[in-house]
């Protein structure tokens, strides 16, 4: 399967739109998804990760550089106002 | 008047938050001792009520509901132009204060129990009738003067699937469905512990509140006053319509701490949803940094002897 | 019939799961419960073992084991053939049928202490016993028509001292080395607690038991069919050994229980490890979602009636 | 140490491997791992994180290009077949 | 002699971390089961204490105090030049083994109620002011020799509101003001249960010291002779200043205990921010790996037995 | 904002110095900073992720590659002798 270019999207934000946007990532297109527990602190204030209201997930897609662009706009658009929210892509090399 | 050394525990974790001590209690412990809590709260609300009549309850549960509603309608309006709030920032406050805290009324039920005094099974059936119509109304609040969707039906499920609701209806059914006669096997746990656990819970929301505390330092003094003087105002709603309902003393503090608490797990998680716009800071730090402090220490002692007071005078 | 409010909180939490509450339990409670579970078991076993003579178990013994290496003797054929399911699905399936569930027959005690019936305290060692061989048979069942090396080692290891087995024979001998007499300071925590913990670890299993049965849907009505009509059988075949072996009728609903329970914490791990092209959403979807399920809330009320009947035709 | 080209070697993989798995990292050589929890959801269905059969580490390690692929390689051959697995390679800057 | 099934639990946890099972206890359950210990011998001890006078322990304090600061001063020369390790490896060594360790104290406590003796309240506040002088002695033993500068006030904010000596004095002051007469509710769960959660925790110190054992493997054998050669020389201190102070036998027991203990959770935390070049390998494994296991099941009943000597030859 | 090169710079060290790690981060002026729990073995031996002495976490900044430099110099001068430390600097996208 070491097909085109990869890329790693890491989204971290608020634990309590894991669900939601766990389901948009879905919709959008992703095979796959993995998510982790984080803390942190950014422009929206330090999330202590001690609080379901105050901590922060880490969900990874890997996927096409538009899927993952699409999601970024995505998200960019709808959370981007209201809630803490980092959108990193990193080109990877996808191996299985 | 009766000496709880449960709120001590309070004390101490604010002191630990605020000394920055390397003292934690995992998220994971908090997590299952909320789920326990409200259990708790709902089994033994649940065996009280299966020893109790259902129908009386309907006249006073809607009166109960009533005065429920009004609470966030009066918030909003001193909040947004006394206060000078944003809509939504009003309405999400008005929504906590609106909305009930568990821990608070637990801390009275302990506060009753030290007091050798009883109260009516059926507060647990108010507690849960409380927590639900403020978030809506708060909701509704927000989105008068606004163009856009509400995600109703993701809100109304988060509010009736919510672990508080679903968890303390749970447990009612559950302790009514046991009765006294079945419950016994359980009562190690669920009554036995209950202080204990409850100290154990406190602890951590005193570290958590002391953070609070810090974050809303920022935001003024008209807030901090609010959150104290709104509370007083509610329980004195609910001081005056146990004693109309004919409540029993024990009942009436119950339902005058339910109207003083303000909500800090229902109410944040629907309005981060239902309002994101408005900041959670203020909200948080105002029923958890300033109004639960202030009402396991002050609050519920007060509404105590405002209530034995007029109890007292009316008898 | 006695009535256990415990399953409440099983149906509890799979209400909660389905309706896709945000009450979770964590995993480190979950992690947690289940090592006091085990241990707790092993414990109440021992002490009830110090004082009963151990020469005269060792013919039943066999006889309780020959019976569950010829559980999943039975479960492969009918999977493999009325099921055509792959060899190494139908092995995986026989050895979480051949093998107990540690819950479901802390059900079953929860169940005869509310019955107020007593039973022989070697039955936990029958827990141990049965535990292991199925895994084993079940096994070999995969390997039979196959080529490539079992990590034997590996596998053996991590049953032996997976954590179901190992805690269960350090409660025994705990429980057995402190006997009734010594055993005091222990019992309000592994005794007096186990009930309403065994509630909460039951509110836990709910949650994990609706994906389950979510997951399953997908594999069609054979599985369901064989997920209920196994354990009658195995029950059965119970029943009758308890009968035969002159057991009391406690015993013989524990025993019943044991063969009729399927494993979900010592089979998944070592099938997933000895037999991993078997597919674990059948049989945790199985086990899980379906079997546990029925022992708790249809079958030990039911296999108790069976051995009820029996004993009352047969005294 | 500022040295040749390091990689990332970023596995994603059912719980139950992690042993298994640390130790033949360790076997082929690696100088070192870091492992996290996670959950998530893939072509083998969704992983929830709350029981152990059914929740994911991220196994990572940073080392030469070589060691990343003979990693990756034994592991695709192992555990693609009946396991849970991602393996991803990002190339790194290894500042110490 | 009293036979205390609860360390059969730390055996329990050693054997499974030996054994590789897979058998583990979350870290969160392990941090909330230490703010329990910490609370509950605090809260112990602060109930107790309100029913003594403080005036007379002042002396007594000093003395118990002056020898606790001993002991870090004998460690050191011992591991320097006896032992030729590192300055920073001795010092840090010598700050653990003149620190206390609560669970070991724990321990002893419980081996008296089973043997049914009483023993002073204030042992707990003895147990607070002998935390803490090792640490500072550790750490100038560490800086003597050396250029660059303490980070003092991090180091003594780390150790006095490092969480064992903020909770015990939190729970001294809670039980001292609660007394007896508003403990009540709070005793099931930090009484009843003591020594049941005391067990799990020892399951998990268990599991933590076998790697420990593992790891200490490497570094020769002095340093195991050190780890049991230390704590009897200092429970031999212990126990003629408990005689010559008049204590009880129980009183006595838990200063030898105190004296022989070694630190493994207030001292690492500190040792590592202070002196961060010693080898925390080398102080956790002596401490945790050697010197806990022998002192819960060779020293405790040993220091016993030389105490209840001395005082039946003294009285 | 898809402003100049960014870098996704990873620290994995001792949970101990979380605190004091994070202070000087957002001293050395970050916006931001992601903490998750780890546990991993190197060059200072194995930590099992099982007490609180005992377990890693991973800092994760986005920043300037100046920022990220100066982060790594300073705690590879301050913590590399004596604790347990891995710095890994990725150039990423930021995407919002
Ligand atoms: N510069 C950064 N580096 C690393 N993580 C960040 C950074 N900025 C934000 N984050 C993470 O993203 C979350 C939300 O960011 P914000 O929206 O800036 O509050 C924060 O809580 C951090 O976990
Ligand atoms: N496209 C993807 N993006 C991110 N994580 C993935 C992706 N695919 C798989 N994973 C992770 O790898 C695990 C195993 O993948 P799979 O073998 O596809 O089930 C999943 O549970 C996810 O945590
Ligand atoms: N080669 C490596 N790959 C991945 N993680 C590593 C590597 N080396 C070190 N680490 C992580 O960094 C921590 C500290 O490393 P060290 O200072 O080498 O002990 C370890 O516990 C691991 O979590
Ligand atoms: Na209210
Ligand atoms: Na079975
Ligand atoms: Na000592």
């Amino acid at each position: 399967m070491e097909s085109p270019q990869k890329y790693l999207l890491t989204i971290v934000s608020e634990s309590i739109l894991e669900d939601r946007m766990i389901e948009e990532v879905r919709a959008l297109g992703a095979t796959g998804y993995t998510v982790s527990d984080a803390r942190g602190w950014g422009k929206h204030g330090k999330r202590r990760g001690k609080w379901r209201q105050d901590s922060n997930v880490r969900i990874e897609v890997v996927g096409s550089q538009e899927l993952c662009e699409t999601i970024c706009a995505r998200f960019k658009e709808e959370y981007q106002a209201d809630f803490g929210l980092l959108l990193l892509m990193t080109p990877v090399l996808l191996k299985n | 008047m009766a000496f709880e050394p449960v709120v001590l525990f309070f004390l101490l974790g604010v002191i630990a938050g605020l000394a920055k001590s390397d003292l934690k209690i995992p998220t994971s412990i908090y997590d299952a001792l909320s789920v326990y809590l409200l259990l708790a709260i709902g089994i033994a609300g649940g065996v009280k009520l299966a020893e109790s009549e259902l129908l009386p309850l309907i006249l006073p549960g809607l009166a109960v509901l009533a005065v429920g509603c009004l609470i966030p309608l009066v918030c909003f309006p001193v909040l947004r132009f006394l206060g000078s709030f944003p809509r939504s920032d009003a309405a999400s406050l008005a929504a906590h204060y609106g909305s009930v805290s568990v821990v608070t009324f637990s801390v009275a039920v302990a506060f009753l129990a030290q007091a050798g005094l009883d109260y009516e099974g059926h507060m647990v059936v108010f507690l849960v009738l409380l927590e639900i119509p403020a978030l809506v109304i708060g909701i509704l609040l927000a989105r008068l003067g606004m163009a856009g969707k509400t995600r109703w039906g993701k809100t109304l499920g988060e509010i009736f699937f919510g672990k508080s609701i679903f968890l303390l209806i749970g447990g009612l059914v559950i302790g009514y469905a046991a009765g006294p006669d079945h419950i016994g096997p359980l009562e190690p746990l669920f009554f036995d512990l209950f202080k204990g656990l409850l100290a154990f819970f406190l602890l951590e929301m005193g570290l958590v509140a002391a953070s609070k505390i810090t974050d809303l330092r920022d935001y003024g003094k008209f807030l901090i006053g609010f959150a104290i003087a709104m509370p007083i105002f509610s329980a004195t709603l609910g001081i005056l319509l146990g004693w109309g309902l004919g409540m029993s003393l024990g009942g009436t503090l119950l339902l005058a701490t339910l109207y003083a608490s303000a909500s800090y797990i229902a109410a944040p998680a629907a309005m981060r949803i239902a309002v994101p716009d408005a900041n959670p800071v203020l909200s948080i730090g105002a029923s958890l940094g300033v109004t639960f402090p202030f009402n396991i220490f002050v609050g519920v002692p007060l509404y105590f002897w405002m209530a034995e007071t007029l109890y007292s005078m009316g008898g």
